[in-house]
């Protein structure tokens, strides 16, 4: 199989940017991810540009006001996993033999507070249903129920990412907290507080795949899949599911697909960056990945093995609680990370000697994707 | 004079049900009513009455109102598991301090808020055998563990 | 190279349906090409989804309300040419070897009236520049000059299409015309009359495609391109372009593309479906797919040439000017009425032993996807 | 009082000029003014003030207003091939029934709606060299060839 190379990365801060538009950010990372590669106009064959909210043409306007355009260029979503879907593809279509170098990017400026979407029905709105974190809360809820997972488990994982974004220049939030902080903020759905919720915001990353030549790092796997039909709190939230607990959830599809296509397991890796959409789906994440056992969460994190110092650090880069997340971006901003891990070029984040790693995000959809690389 | 917030989610009176399919091919009960089964495709779907009572399953409060949303804050949502094999999503009744995992609940009729014609708009939602037809105080929520 | 075949086609109408969701239309046409296709759950492994304005997770909701979730879904935005977008990457993965059957199908419920969109900045809008029929005037006015096109030729385009969606079971208008009624009719932005322009509406199509074992439709070539930089009036709309005549159009782009990919030229088509989105834009697009030389526009269609008596047929299907336009769908309402054609299934409207069939979207982005089926 | 509709598209006064931008690269000229050449990708661009003048190279009229616009309508729209080699998308005088492929044109400054505040808003438009200064009938439009 062609092995597929990423040559070059780029970022546009996660955080809010009043004064700047979607389009802006998006060239401020592409042109970085196109530096970074060695590249210039013509040096890439096809674009494809997750997003979400960004409106009709998003990743064109960004070619656009570069005098890049001609080649395809693709929108792409499928909710937070809108970037990894958009590097499913391009790492796709150069193992078909399309294009030798294809330039992936994702872009965001969500809307502040709550974000209103078409994705309810009017009357599930009007009758209070379409109220997101609150689906998020029932998920925390059972999962503490049935991994022993207790509110200071969920704060010491704010604790965790927000330490580590202390060290990302491009993280939003940027201030050490303590687990008594976390629980003193504002309940926003019982058990989940203010602080272990993370913000959605704006931003872009961008990532260049060129047919590989060995050498560099590889991009190993790249696996989407949508939810199974029944589960009533998965990321797809219907109106009503089966009353069963043996539905195998999106990630863990896309996990199980991406191990094989790398012919890898959760034991080999050396660091991940997941969806910490609140600090209980990182929980659920380490569970969904096989980074633990079906139970253990709870146990896991009081281990310390997804601090920075433990034996596989989990969101290095801080997180989306620390970050931010600009949905259309935030999985290639993981990408962007892992590339840097793999290089050595995480700065005070670095996990040393780290070879092998996975990216992982699952939202609306419902989607997961999960991402593999190594050198 | 009253309206509900979606023609054909429940029937009203002194025993409501919320209405669901049931298919004809899996044998599994959805809701709402759909012209096709969510878990196997099958289109031999027929209309179905579902249980009043079922039990507790997950909970919590909802504390900001959420978008298109006119009513009170806060107010009980969860999910309750129905008999047929059934997980639904539905409003609680609020508070929810003394709610535990498989309590028993029951379906009743109630006002989200007025609509610009001065209709009270009615939705469903469950509350526990023993709150009902009882006025409740209201409080803050409480539905996970510390 | 793999052979990518369409083994399945469905359709929901194009037109107003007010009580119908966008879902909901999605769900009709997916029925049916899974059907004519022979397979159901499980039959397929990826899908892909065209939409513009139906919101997050458009493709998904369908599957999701089919119980037909677990594979990879994608929501595929390239503006007109979103289904062809979505068909490209569909046939992409199929020779990558990554699916043996990919569904793919686009849908859309465009809002009444004139679309506001993200597309133009405030500012242009406050100005009275985001006139989006102003636009499609002036490159109408630009083609009257240069390839001696009249108003009659304009209106012969639409009684020509209108007279073929009689035909059409599925199209919106179903009424012959007379070149006075298109005369008569109201002007919107001179030179073009109400009548002359497609309306926006709502629909569904869809195709399923397999790597193919021989016989049946082939799917020779699916080409998406964007436009080059510094067109004025290419469908990009910049509020400057670069004095010259000599930009090739995003169509040409892909037309070359796909023509080489097939292993084809266009004196060998047998029936076409292109971007009516005006009458002006149809004349535009035989010259600018090589259906005649350069500035020969007026003469072809004076030739009766893409009549449904003529050598070449053009838009049998009755056009978006008979269909409307869903965004998301018309680009695979076109293979879908390729397809028919191709298996002598086409009715009254049938092209006698059309062998190769070409279709073509072009629109916002700016993007133009031509794509050319056989058998 | 007076405001714009963009900051940085154009300069007012007696002698108005568009604001666009010229590669240190390539040499070509851009409208509105960026930091990156759409042509060639440079970020080496000067601001430059476009010439007043320039020829008519398309025209239609907008009859219904277009989404976000608060002026009136009909009026002119089209494009103006400028001598630095650019082609502008802008508004037009109206009425254009007497316009012509290469007519000379020349910028002028306009009010397009009066906002919450009072203000005309300003924007840029062109108009026929023999049409400045003059008051102009309005009528209906005439862009294309029948
Ligand atoms: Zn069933
Ligand atoms: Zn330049």
């Amino acid at each position: 199989m062609t092995r597929v190379e990423i040559t070059g990365i780029g970022l546009h801060p996660f955080g809010r940017f009043d004064g700047t538009s979607v389009t802006e950010m998006g060239v401020v990372a592409v042109r970085h991810a196109l530096a970074d590669a060695g590249i210039g106009r013509g040096g890439f064959q096809a674009a494809f540009c997750g997003a979400v909210y960004a409106g009709v043409a998003a990743g064109h306007k960004v070619l656009d006001s570069m005098g890049m355009t001609g080649m395809p260029i693709v929108d792409v979503e499928a909710g937070c996993a809108s970037g990894g879907a958009a590097l499913m593809l391009a790492a796709g279509a150069i193992r078909a033999g399309q294009y030798d170098t294809v330039l992936v990017y994702g872009v965001e400026k969500m809307p502040k507070g709550i974000i209103r979407s078409s994705f309810f029905e009017p009357w599930r709105e009007q009758a209070g249903l379409a109220a997101t974190p609150a689906y998020f809360a029932l998920r925390a809820q059972r999962l503490m129920r049935e991994s022993g997972v207790t509110k200071h488990h969920l704060a010491s994982v704010v604790v965790k990412n927000r330490r580590n974004g202390v060290n990302n220049p491009d993280a939003m939030f940027r201030k050490d907290v303590t687990a008594a902080d976390v629980l003193a903020s504002r309940v926003v759905c019982e058990p989940l507080h203010l602080w272990m919720l993370c913000s959605p915001n704006e931003g872009a990353a961008a990532v260049v795949l060129r047919k590989g030549s060995g050498g560099g790092v590889e991009l190993a796997a790249a696996a989407l899949r949508s939810h199974l039909p029944g589960s009533v709190l998965g990321e797809a939230t219907p109106m009503s599911g089966l009353a069963t607990d043996d539905i195998t959830p999106p990630t863990s599809l896309a996990a199980r697909a991406a191990y094989e296509e790398a012919g890898v397991g959760p034991d080999e890796l050396d660091v991940v960056e997941c969806q910490d959409t609140d600090a209980a789906r990182e929980l659920l994440s380490y569970e969904e990945l096989g980074l633990c056992n079906p139970g253990d969460a709870a146990k896991l994190v009081e281990t310390g093995a997804t601090e920075m110092t433990g034996r596989l650090p989990v969101n290095p880069s801080g997180g989306l609680l620390s970050k931010g997340e600009p949905l259309g971006a935030s999985a290639l901003g993981q990408v962007v990370e892992l590339t840097r891990q793999l290089r050595g070029d995480a700065g005070p984040r670095q996990v040393e000697g780290a070879r092998l790693a996975l990216s992982h995000t699952v939202g609306r959809g419902a989607n997961a994707c999960v991402t593999i690389i190594r050198r | 004079m009253t309206t509900v917030v979606r023609d054909g989610l429940f029937t009203v009176g002194d025993s409501p049900h919320l209405v669901g399919g049931r298919c004809g091919d899996c044998g599994r009960h959805h809701f709402p009513l759909l012209g096709t089964c969510p878990y196997c495709s099958s289109d031999q779907i027929t209309r179905a009455e579902l249980s009043r009572r079922g039990t507790l399953w997950g909970w919590t409060a909802v504390t900001a109102p959420p978008p298109g949303y006119l009513g009170d804050v806060p107010f009980g949502f969860g999910v309750v598991e129905l008999p047929e094999g059934l997980r639904v999503i539905t409003r609680l009744s609020h508070p929810v301090e003394h709610f535990t995992f498989g309590m028993p609940m029951h379906l009743r009729i109630v006002a989200l808020h007025t609509d610009e014609n001065g209709d009270d708009v009615l939705t469903y939602e469950f509350t526990p055998e023993a709150y009902d037809r009882k006025i409740v105080p209201t409080g803050e929520a409480g539905g996970g563990r510390a």
